[in-house]
C-alpha cells in the first residue's frame, strides 16, 4: 500500500525552499498531533501496550523522511512517527496498530512501534537496539544485485542503540559494501534514564563516522531548516556514491521514555539549554519570521492535522479487533511446511 | 504488611548487597531509576557504587561480570528483559557456562531475566528463555513461582559457585504477595508439592504454577484431586521428586510457557518414561505456548499462553482415559 | 566418479546460484579461499560478486541477509562453523523467524551451519545447535545424513520460503561418498527409513545415523533387527513415519549428538510418549552427548558423543525388557 | 601457578634499555623455537587439532607481555605465543595443552590457544572472536572494587576480529567506565583469508580510539624498538590513570592461518613491503647494530631457547593424556548441584 504514497517529486534542494520547509513542518505538526492523541487514548486506557513518542524529535525524523525518493528504504525506530508519516505512513495504520486491530500492519500480532510494510521498503523493526541497521544494509545489498543504482536506505538510533554490538557490524559492513546507506544517530541525551554519560565517552558520537570511513555530519536537532540541509546533503551523498552516511542529530527527548515514565531522573537544567527547544515551535517561529506562513495558515495547518488525526482515530476505532479465533498459529510461509506443522 | 514477588526481588538483592562485599550490580537503568521494574528501587543510593548503570551492551555486561566473577566478585546482572538477553548468549552459554569445565575457576554470576508475557507485551518483552538457557550444559535456571522462592533462590543464585539464569516472571510481580519472608527456603535442586492430590500430577513453574493451581480447585469441585509439583529450577530438576508423585497419581500433565519443541515439558516427560514408564496409566501429557511468537494483543495472548481452562480440560481427558 | 558429502554441499550451491539469479552466498572466507572447509572452492570464480567474502560480522552477515531476502533474493549464509552463529542468534530467532508472522512477508534465508564433532576440534569447533534453534518458531532445521540429501536438502533449503537452518555434519564431509547426485530427493518434512527392522526403533539424524546404522549390522548378528528412522529434517519432524515404524517394533531408543537436556531426542520421545504411548512395550530410551561442553582430546571426545557401542548396549537392553 | 612468575622490576622504560630489549628479544627467539617445534610436531602427526602460530607478531606480543606486571592481567590470542611467555606461562604448559595432557591447564578438554589460568590473571580464551574483551575489563570493574589502584590488564585482538559486536561493546564500556585496559589490535593484514579491504574501511583501525574516547597509539609490529616504546608508553597511560589504551600494530601474518593453511591467497608483494619484515631478523640486526648481542651471544640464546623447548617436550611427552575414566563429566562448581545432577 505504501508504494504509491512517495512523491516522486521529492529530493534534495538546497537552499531550503519554502515548499520543502512547509513540507516538513506539516508532518512535524501532523505527528505531534497524533501523538498527543495517543498520548491520551494511552491514558484513557485504549491503548493495550506502551506508547513511545517522539517529542523533540519530530524536526530530524520529519527531514529523514522527506529527504526519501519513491523506492527507497526506510527502518524507523521508536521516535519517528514524522518520518513515518513523511515516508508514507498511513494515519489510521498508527492508530490501528495501536488498538490491535484485525486489519492493522502486524494484525494484533505485534504492537505500537514495531510496525512496518518490508516489502514497501518500510521495515518493521523489533525491539532489540541495532538490529534493524544491518537489515537496512541488505536490502540495499539486494537493489545492487537488482541493478537499482538510485535506492538509498535510511534508518534511526538512538544515543543508547550505539552501545550495541549490531550498530557497529552493521556500519562497518556498509562501509566495507559501500552501501547508500544513511544512519541518522539521534542523540536526545538519554537512554530511557541512562545520560550520555554512562553511555559512550567520546566527545561527540559523530566522532565514529572516521573510524568507519564513512562521511560523518552533525545537525542541531531542534533546527529544522538545518535538519533539512545537513540530511538534504547526507541523502544526497550516499544517492550519489559516496558510501554509507553517518549523521549524528543533538537534541533532547521532551517527554519520558514511554508514557508509563515521568522523567524524573532528566536533568532539569538541560531543558534551558539550546538541546531543550521545542522543534516545532523554533520551526513555527522560522515561518513566521520568512513570512512563509502566518498565524492564520498555521491554525489551519493544526486544524487540519487534527482533523486529519480524529477521522484516523474514529476509523480505527470502528475496526475489528484481533480475534484469537481467526489466528493460523503458524509462524511458517511455505505452504507445505505449514500444513505438516498444522496438521499435528 | 504484604511483600510482594517484586519487592521479593529486590529485598534479595539488598540483602546480597549489605552482607557480601562481593556483591554488585549491573543493568541498565538500574541505577536511579530502579531498573524499569523498580527491582533495585533505591539499592544505588543505599550501596553507592555498587548498582551502576550499563550501557545497551548486553554482550559486554555479561562478558564483565565473568571477569569480576573470575576476581572473586559475585556480580547480579538485569536484563532488561529475558528477550534480550539473546545478544548476550553467547558469553553466557559459551564462555560463563565453560569456564568452570575449561579453567577449574567458578563462575558465580546471576543473571536476573524479567521474563514471561504480560497483557500488550508483544513478541519480543513477554519470551520464556528457560528452556533455551537450560539446553546448555553449566548453567543452573531457576525458575520461582512463590514470592518466598523469589526471595530465597535469588538469593541461593548468589551463593552458588556457578552461573544463574534466575527467571523471574513479571506477571507475578506485583500480582503475587506473602506476608514476611522467610529465613530459608528449599535448596533449588527440590521440587515442591504446592498441592497435594491423588489423580493427576501437573508438574509446572513460575506463572504456570498458579494456571494449574487454579485449575485444581476447580477440578477439585468436580472431585479430582490434582497434585501440583511446583519444580523451582528447571535444570536441573528434581526428578525424584516428580516421578514419586507420578508413582501415587499414574497421571502426568506437563505445563509450561515457554515453547513446545524441546522445552522443559519434553525434558520433563521424556526423564519420566524413560526411568518411570511403568508407573503410567495414561499416556503424558503436555501443555506449552502456541508455537509463534508471544503476540502483542492481549486477547491473542490470552490464547498463545496455558490458561487454567486449558489444563482442567486436559486433566479431565486424562482422567478419562 | 564419487561425489562426497562436502562436495554435494558444494555442487547444490553451484546449481542454486546457476539456477536462480536471486541466490547469492555470503560468508567469512568463502571467496578465494573457498571457505574454511572448501564448500564453496571455485564459485566465486564462475560466479563474480555472488559469492562474497563477509567481515567477522556474523550478527550483520545474517541481518543482511535478511533485509536482501525482504527485497526478494534468496541469499545462503555460511557460518564458518556452528559454534559462532550464536552471535548472531537474535538475527536469527528474533528477526528472520518472525517476520513472516509479523509482516506476512517471506524470509527465504538459508543458513549452513558446518556442525558437530571431529577429533581434537575441541567445545567451540563441534557444537551441534539444531536442537537449540529447533527451539524456536519458525524456523525449519535440516540435518542431512547422506550425500545425496546433503544435495536435495540444501536446494530445497533455497527453496522455502522459511528461514532454513542447515546443519551439515563436519565428521561426515569427506568420509561420506556417493556414486551420483539425484535428480530430486524426499521432502525434508518426511523422515527416510534408512533400514528396516522389526525389532527397535532408532531415531537418528544426521552423524548419528551411521552410528545407529553401525549397530544395527552388530545387532543383525546378533539376530536383533533394527529399524533406522533417519528424521532429515528434525523441525519439524515427521512424527508419522516415526509412530509408524514404533507401531511394528513397539520399542524406541533415540539418539541425537546435542546436548541431552531438551533436545531433539527428548522433543521425540514426548512427542511419540503423548501420541502413542499404547505403542510401546517398553520405555523409550535416549542417547545424547554429555552434558559437558565438548571435550578436545580425541579419547574424551569419543566417549563424550553417542558411538555404535553404547548404541548397540542399549539395544540390548530395550530387547531383554 | 603464574601468581609468582611475574618479575616486579619490570615496568616503563624510556627509552628503551638493553636490559629491555635483550629481555623481549629472548621471549620472541623462545617464542619462535617453541612454534618451530610446534609446528614440526603438527607435521608428524603429533598433535591434534589445529597448531596457530604468531611468527611476524612476536615484536608486539612479546613487548606486551614484559610490559605487565605482577599482579596485572592479560587475556592473550591466538597469536601471543610471546606474550604469554613473557607473562609467566611456562614452557610445559605450551606442549601439555597441545599433546592434550591431563595435567595441563584444561585437562584435555580444550586444546592449543585456549589455554590459561584465569585466577593468575592469565585469561583463557574462547574461540568467539571479540568475547575476552569485556571479561578482562570485568576483572579490571572487580580490581576496582577491591581496592587495587596499581594493576592493568591488556588484551589483543586481531584486525578481523574488530568487525564483531563483542569488541565494539566491550571498548566502549570500558571507556565508560575508564578502566586501565590496554587492547592491542594487531593487524596482520589478514583475517584468515580476508584482506583488510574486505574488513574495513577506515584508512587506520586507530582511528577508531577517538570515537570511543580512549587513547590511540600506533606501531610497527616489526620494530621492537618501536613495540616497546609505544606499548611502554600506553600501559604507562593505563596504569596511570588514563583510561582505556587502543594500540594499533601493523605486521604481516609470516604463516597460514594455522598450519593447515598454505596461505596462498596472500598478496605475494606484502613480504615485499616494510610490513613483510620478520621482526625477529629486525631485532638481531638492532642487537648487533646497537653491539647488545654478537653473534656468539645469540647463538648461545638460540641453543638456549632449543635446549629449553626439547626439554619442556620430552617432559611433556612423558605425561599421561587425557583418559575419560578419569573424567567427571560435570560442568558445575557447585558441589551439590555437581551431585544432584551426577546421581541421575
Ligand atoms: C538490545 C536491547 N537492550 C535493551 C533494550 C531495552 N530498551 C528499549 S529502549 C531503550 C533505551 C533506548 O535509548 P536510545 O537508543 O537512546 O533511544 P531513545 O529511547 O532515546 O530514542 C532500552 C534500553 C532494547 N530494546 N534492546
Ligand atoms: C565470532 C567468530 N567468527 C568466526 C570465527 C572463525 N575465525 C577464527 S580466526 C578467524 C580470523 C581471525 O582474524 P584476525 O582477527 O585478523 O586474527 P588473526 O588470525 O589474523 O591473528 C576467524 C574468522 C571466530 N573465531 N569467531
Ligand atoms: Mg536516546
Ligand atoms: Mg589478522
Amino acid at each position: 500500500m505504501l508504494d504509491t504514497l512517495k512523491q516522486p517529486k521529492r529530493g534534495v534542494v538546497s537552499p531550503v525552499s519554502r515548499e520543502q520547509y512547509v513540507d516538513a513542518f506539516n508532518w512535524m505538526l501532523l505527528a505531534r498531533t497524533v501523538e498527543e492523541k495517543l498520548a491520551s487514548l494511552w491514558r484513557a486506557g485504549k491503548i493495550s501496550g506502551g506508547v513511545y513518542l517522539g517529542k523533540g524529535q519530530e524536526a530530524i525524523s520529519a527531514a529523514l523522511g522527506i529527504m526519501l525518493k519513491s523506492g527507497d528504504i526506510f527502518g524507523p525506530l521508536i521516535r519517528d512517527q514524522a518520518g513515518r508519516l513523511a515516508f508514507g505512513e498511513s494515519l489510521i495504520d498508527v492508530f490501528r496498530v495501536h488498538f490491535g486491530s484485525r486489519t492493522s500492519l502486524s494484525r494484533g500480532r505485534d504492537g505500537n512501534v514495531h510496525r512496518g510494510n518490508p516489502r514497501g521498503g518500510y521495515h518493521a523493526m523489533i525491539s532489540h537496539l541495532g538490529s534493524l541497521i544491518s537489515v537496512v544494509a541488505g536490502a540495499l545489498v539486494a537493489r545492487r544485485f537488482q541493478g537499482d543504482t538510485t535506492a538509498i536506505g535510511a534508518t534511526t538510533i538512538g544515543d543508547g542503540g550505539t552501545s550495541t554490538g549490531a550498530f557497529h557490524e552493521a556500519i562497518n559492513m556498509a562501509a566495507v559494501e559501500k552501501l547508500p546507506l544513511v544512519v541518522v544517530v539521534v542523540n536526545n541525551q538519554y537512554a530511557y534514564s541512562t545520560p550520555n554519560s554512562r553511555q559512550f565517552a567520546c566527545s561527540d558520537l559523530v566522532e565514529r563516522a572516521t573510524g568507519y570511513g564513512v562521511e560523518g555530519h552533525s545537525l542541531d536537532g531542534t533546527d529544522l531548516q538545518e535538519c533539512l540541509e545537513v540530511l538534504g546533503q547526507a541523502t544526497q551523498r550516499a544517492r550519489s556514491g559516496h558510501g554509507p552516511q553517518m549523521v549524528v542529530g543533538d537534541c533532547l527527548r521532551l517527554t519520558g521514555h514511554g508514557e508509563h515514565d515521568d522523567a524524573s531522573y532528566m536533568d532539569k537544567t538541560l531543558s534551558q539549554t539550546r538541546l531543550g527547544r521545542d522543534c516545532l515551535k523554533i520551526a513555527e517561529n522560522y515561518l513566521q519570521e520568512r513570512h512563509w506562513a502566518d498565524h492564520v495558515l498555521l491554525e489551519d495547518w493544526r486544524k487540519n492535522a487534527k482533523e486529519q488525526v480524529e477521522n484516523a482515530v474514529a476509523d480505527a476505532q470502528h475496526e475489528p479487533l484481533a480475534d484469537p479465533a481467526m489466528e493460523t498459529w503458524c509462524p511458517y510461509a511455505t505452504k507445505r511446511i505449514a500444513s505438516a506443522v498444522l496438521v499435528r | 504488611m504484604t511483600i510482594t514477588y517484586l519487592e521479593a526481588i529486590r529485598e534479595a538483592q539488598e540483602k546480597a548487597l549489605r552482607d557480601d562485599e562481593r556483591v554488585y550490580i549491573y543493568g541498565q537503568d538500574i541505577g536511579t531509576l530502579g531498573g524499569a521494574f523498580k527491582a533495585t528501587k533505591n539499592l544505588a543510593k543505599e550501596f553507592p557504587g555498587r548498582v551502576l548503570d550499563a550501557p545497551i551492551s548486553e554482550d559486554a555486561m555479561v562478558g564483565s561480570a565473568i571477569g569480576a566473577a573470575i576476581e572473586g566478585m559475585r556480580p547480579i546482572i538485569e536484563m532488561q528483559f529475558a528477550d534480550f538477553s539473546m545478544v548476550a548468549i553467547n558469553q553466557i552459554v559459551n564462555q560463563a557456562a565453560t569456564l568452570y569445565w575449561r579453567t577449574q575457576v567458578a563462575c558465580p554470576i546471576t543473571i536476573r531475566l524479567p521474563s514471561g508475557g504480560n497483557p500488550g507485551s508483544g513478541p519480543f518483552h513477554s519470551q520464556c528463555l528457560e528452556s533455551l538457557y537450560s539446553h546448555f550444559p553449566g548453567l543452573v535456571v531457576m525458575t520461582p513461582a512463590t514470592v518466598e522462592d523469589a526471595y530465597t533462590m535469588l538469593l541461593e543464585a548468589v551463593e552458588i559457585d556457578d552461573p544463574v539464569i534466575f527467571c523471574e516472571h513479571k506477571y507475578l510481580y506485583n500480582r503475587l504477595k506473602c506476608e514476611v519472608l522467610p529465613e530459608t527456603g528449599l535448596p533449588c535442586d527440590t521440587a515442591r508439592i504446592a498441592r497435594f492430590g491423588r489423580d493427576v500430577t501437573i508438574v509446572a513453574y513460575s506463572a504456570m504454577v498458579h494456571e494449574a493451581l487454579a485449575a485444581a480447585d476447580q477440578l477439585h469441585k468436580e472431585d479430582i484431586e490434582v497434585e501440583v509439583v511446583d519444580l523451582r529450577c528447571v535444570k536441573p530438576f528434581d526428578l525424584k521428586t516428580v516421578l514419586s508423585s507420578v508413582a501415587r497419581t499414574a497421571r502426568l500433565l506437563c505445563v509450561g510457557e515457554s515453547w513446545p519443541w524441546g522445552g522443559v515439558n519434553s525434558e520433563v516427560i521424556a526423564s519420566v518414561v524413560t526411568h518411570g514408564f511403568h508407573l503410567l496409566d495414561a499416556p503424558p501429557q503436555r501443555i506449552n505456548s502456541k508455537d509463534t511468537p508471544v503476540p502483542f494483543h492481549p486477547s491473542l495472548w490470552g490464547v498463545h499462553k496455558p490458561s487454567s481452562q486449558v489444563i482442567a480440560a486436559a486433566v479431565r481427558r486424562l482422567c478419562d482415559w
